[in-house]
């Protein structure tokens, strides 16, 4: 049974390349795994950056509770704490951040703030964290929401909290992608339909091929085994 | 100087009403101990600075000592989930949720550390934050004339940070991730240190570790052994989950009274 | 990736008219090997960034490497005394002093550290700096409609500092007084290192001393025992006397081709 | 006999208050002595900062080559180093700034940069380092000279570098005090004359009583000798 955390981890961990800078938050158990798949199978020399600071940490032990703990800083070659992160960022040098939210549109907007009025509002939510600034700023902003409905793919959002370069959104269901200004469907996780994410999108689905997202590999698959005994990459699916 | 008190005298020194700086990052090495001294002293009016806080919002906002957030995230993270009680204050119009980037907190900090009265920042190109919030402004670059955005000083009155070794002075060292709390002990008119261990007065001075909160930015020692618990303290212990569940199963704030008292007794 | 390579090798990245911005404080830790290199491979227009420096550019404009300097203080302090070479070069008209206070170039880092092209300084309230500069100019805080002064930011092509441990990566520890080196390799667009010692690839994740400098920063690795002499290095060697003095007794360019020929030959 | 630099660094010293943080640079072991004296005398609780950033430095081994150097980190109990140092001046944070220069006028100003033209200059002066910050920020900044002379001392300063809160200036001669805007002799040193001052001095000499300054004691020579056996306090005289 191919499990969604396995399929987002592996879909995600696929668009880091080799050498790149790449940033992940709290909350981020998925991109941590990714970040840790992607530098142990296609890009060795990725450089994993994260809250506490701990610089490409080696085989770290990770948390139930935080993708932010100390165990990413113990392991580490260098130290290179949040605020340095977004420095780098701001002055170009990020080349990935992992991000969610909690709305999008089809157009990279993102809301992590509120449902309703601002000041008034309807569901207060945890807020963006580094959304605002880091996806305008990194190359390339990739999304992960293990929810995918018409309420978080919606044609209008409540509250833009960031716009910028997004470039991927991973779902459940699917791997989108932004092509041209607009989020467009780039490839259906196996075992799901185009009309079960149609269903499922408040925003019409458009695509320029039906293509399926190839499966993760056995490699793949023993690769997170090793990298995340615990299987906290399924924590959001508990 | 000998500035070693305990939790409640030191958190007498907040007045109703100050702005508070928390160190840590979520469920890593909040100062709770001094949080739960707060509601146990039912302080009111407190507006609160923190990039990315947990437990420590959630358990002030249940117990309404909060008037106002400064935050980029609050949440207990994936496992323990949302913080339920902020959530609802900040919806019954109790709290004043200020949303900030992570990052625009940091320059806010940086702002006031460096003693200027804002920090222009890169991001929030396209964001309603600009928008809806009176602490971000437009700011035109002196040299280019090009436009940016701008966000005000955040001075807090105080900060508590939770350090694993403090002398009696106030030198102090944190172990592992720092997070942002050097950089709010320098933003803050002063610091209040709860920490794992009291060290003698020449303890730095003999170490080739060095203090990385110098003693004439604190005004308060409290030796607080497991300060951060329920959550973690790094190279200490891990979170309590037992703990975490007793508070999150609160009902009202009877309850919370009953289990501050609970805690307060057993300190 | 390794980064090894022998000193004039990384030397040989550095362009004519390069902004470089150069490690260290007068005569402690300065990148002196670098240094020698540059003037040996007869650079030209080099635009030098340091808060305070001394020999380090002293040699750089005897030997005509230097079209500016943008600096707080330059001299070899008190018991070596003024640079001789500097003065007469700004004084020649052949060297533009770009005056800053120290702090005004760790803003100006800051800024290009934070991707913004100026920084909001305190300070500078009376000084005929301020008109004197265009790097100077007044800001007004768009949230009290106050005045202050702003410094343009500062993103040195290359930065070039001296360290004490590296791996071929380029991870590095800098031990003692770090200076302004942190901060300069953050704002420049890249950092060659020499060090004392090359450390083996998991040296830093087996240490619980983390590299301050992480390697996707760094271009080039030299191992360069004794890259500071005849300045000093914290825990390794003091100035040398005699060195900085025949130095010193340098007549003219040809005694100081003849002086780096010596060193070249023998390094 | 009395020394000029005994004298000086003993003037420094006593203007030093018990609990004050207090920040010399480079080219300063004069300060550097008078700081540690003020420690080890009246002023224990004074908070001892520098460029290396070792907070309040134990009983350091001097060196003639540096004040600025690592002995004053290993020995210290907290790092703050110049950045830091500045930041805290920037805020309000600072009492005492040790500074020094090449001119000064009778009204607190201060040229450290050049002699002639800015562009042009006659003498290219090393620079004023935090003095056109500190200043104006610093609550107060105590300036020594080792010259006394009508050059230095001037009606007319080639270029201010920086005018603030010059509460003191020290020279081998007398201590010069700021008072209503105008420095004033605040006393003069044992064994110099009104007449000698006058003489070297380019502006009017104005004091609102003749005083002496009073000698180091048998107390204060016996720590200097302590804290600098080296004899570094007399570097600038050398």
């Amino acid at each position: 049974m191919l499990r969604p955390c396995d399929m987002m981890a592996v879909c995600m961990a696929r668009l880091i390349r080799d050498g790149e800078t790449v940033f992940h938050g709290v909350s981020s158990h998925l991109p941590l795994v990714a970040v840790l798949l992607a530098k142990q199978t296609h890009a060795p020399q990725a450089v994993h950056l994260n809250i506490p600071g701990g610089v490409d940490p080696q085989r770290p032990t990770l948390e139930a509770f935080t993708s932010a703990g100390g165990t990413l800083l113990e392991t580490a070659q260098a130290q290179f704490p949040l605020s340095e992160v977004f420095d780098l960022s701001m002055r170009g040098g990020l080349d990935v951040a992992f991000l969610s939210g909690v709305q999008f549109d089809n157009r990279g907007g993102v809301n992590a703030s509120v449902i309703g009025d601002y000041r008034k509002p309807k569901v207060r939510l945890p807020g963006g964290a580094g959304s605002a600034v880091l996806i305008p700023t990194a190359k390339r902003a990739i999304i992960w929401r293990t929810k995918h409905d018409r309420r978080t793919f919606c044609e209008t959002l409540d509250f833009l909290t960031a716009r910028g370069n997004v470039s991927d959104i991973i779902t459940p269901l699917c791997h989108f992608k932004m092509y041209a200004g607009e989020l467009i469907l780039h490839s259906i996780h196996p075992n799901v339909t185009i009309a079960e994410i149609a269903e499922n999108t408040g925003f019409p689905i458009r695509y320029l091929a039906q293509t399926t997202t190839p499966p993760p590999t056995e490699e793949e698959l023993a690769a997170l085994r090793d990298i995340d005994p615990l299987d906290y990459r399924n924590l959001e699916f508990r | 100087m000998n500035k070693l008190m305990d939790l409640a005298a030191a958190m007498a020194q907040i007045p109703d009403g100050a702005m508070v700086g928390l160190g840590g990052n979520t469920l890593n090495r909040a100062p709770m101990a001094a949080v739960m001294a707060l509601a146990y002293q039912g302080k009111q009016g407190l507006r609160l600075v923190k990039t990315a806080g947990g437990m420590d919002v959630d358990l002030l906002c249940f117990a309404g000592c909060v008037s106002s957030v400064d935050a980029g995230f609050i949440s207990y993270e994936t496992q323990y989930s949302l913080c339920q009680h902020y959530r609802s204050a900040v919806q019954a119009g109790k709290v004043q949720a200020n949303e900030h980037a992570c990052y625009t907190v940091i320059s806010a900090l940086r702002a006031a550390s460096y003693g200027i009265p804002f920090m222009p920042v890169r991001g929030l190109v396209e964001s309603d934050l600009v928008a809806a919030n009176e602490y971000f402004a437009k700011v035109k670059d002196p040299f280019s004339g090009d436009i940016l955005n701008a966000v005000r000083a955040i001075q807090p009155d105080v900060s508590i940070v939770h350090v694993h070794m403090a002398d009696a002075r106030g030198n102090a060292v944190i172990e592992g991730p720092q997070y942002d709390d050097i950089l709010l002990s320098r933003a803050s008119k002063t610091v209040i240190l709860t920490a794992e261990r009291i060290v003698g007065d020449g303890y730095f001075a003999a170490s080739s570790r060095k203090a990385d909160i110098p003693h004439f930015m604190v005004s308060a020692v409290v030796h607080a052994p497991r300060g951060a618990a329920p959550g973690a303290c790094y190279g200490v212990h891990g979170v309590s989950d037992d703990e975490l569940h007793s508070f999150l199963a609160l009902a009202d704030a009877e309850a919370l009274t009953q289990w501050l008292t609970r805690r307060h007794v057993y300190a």
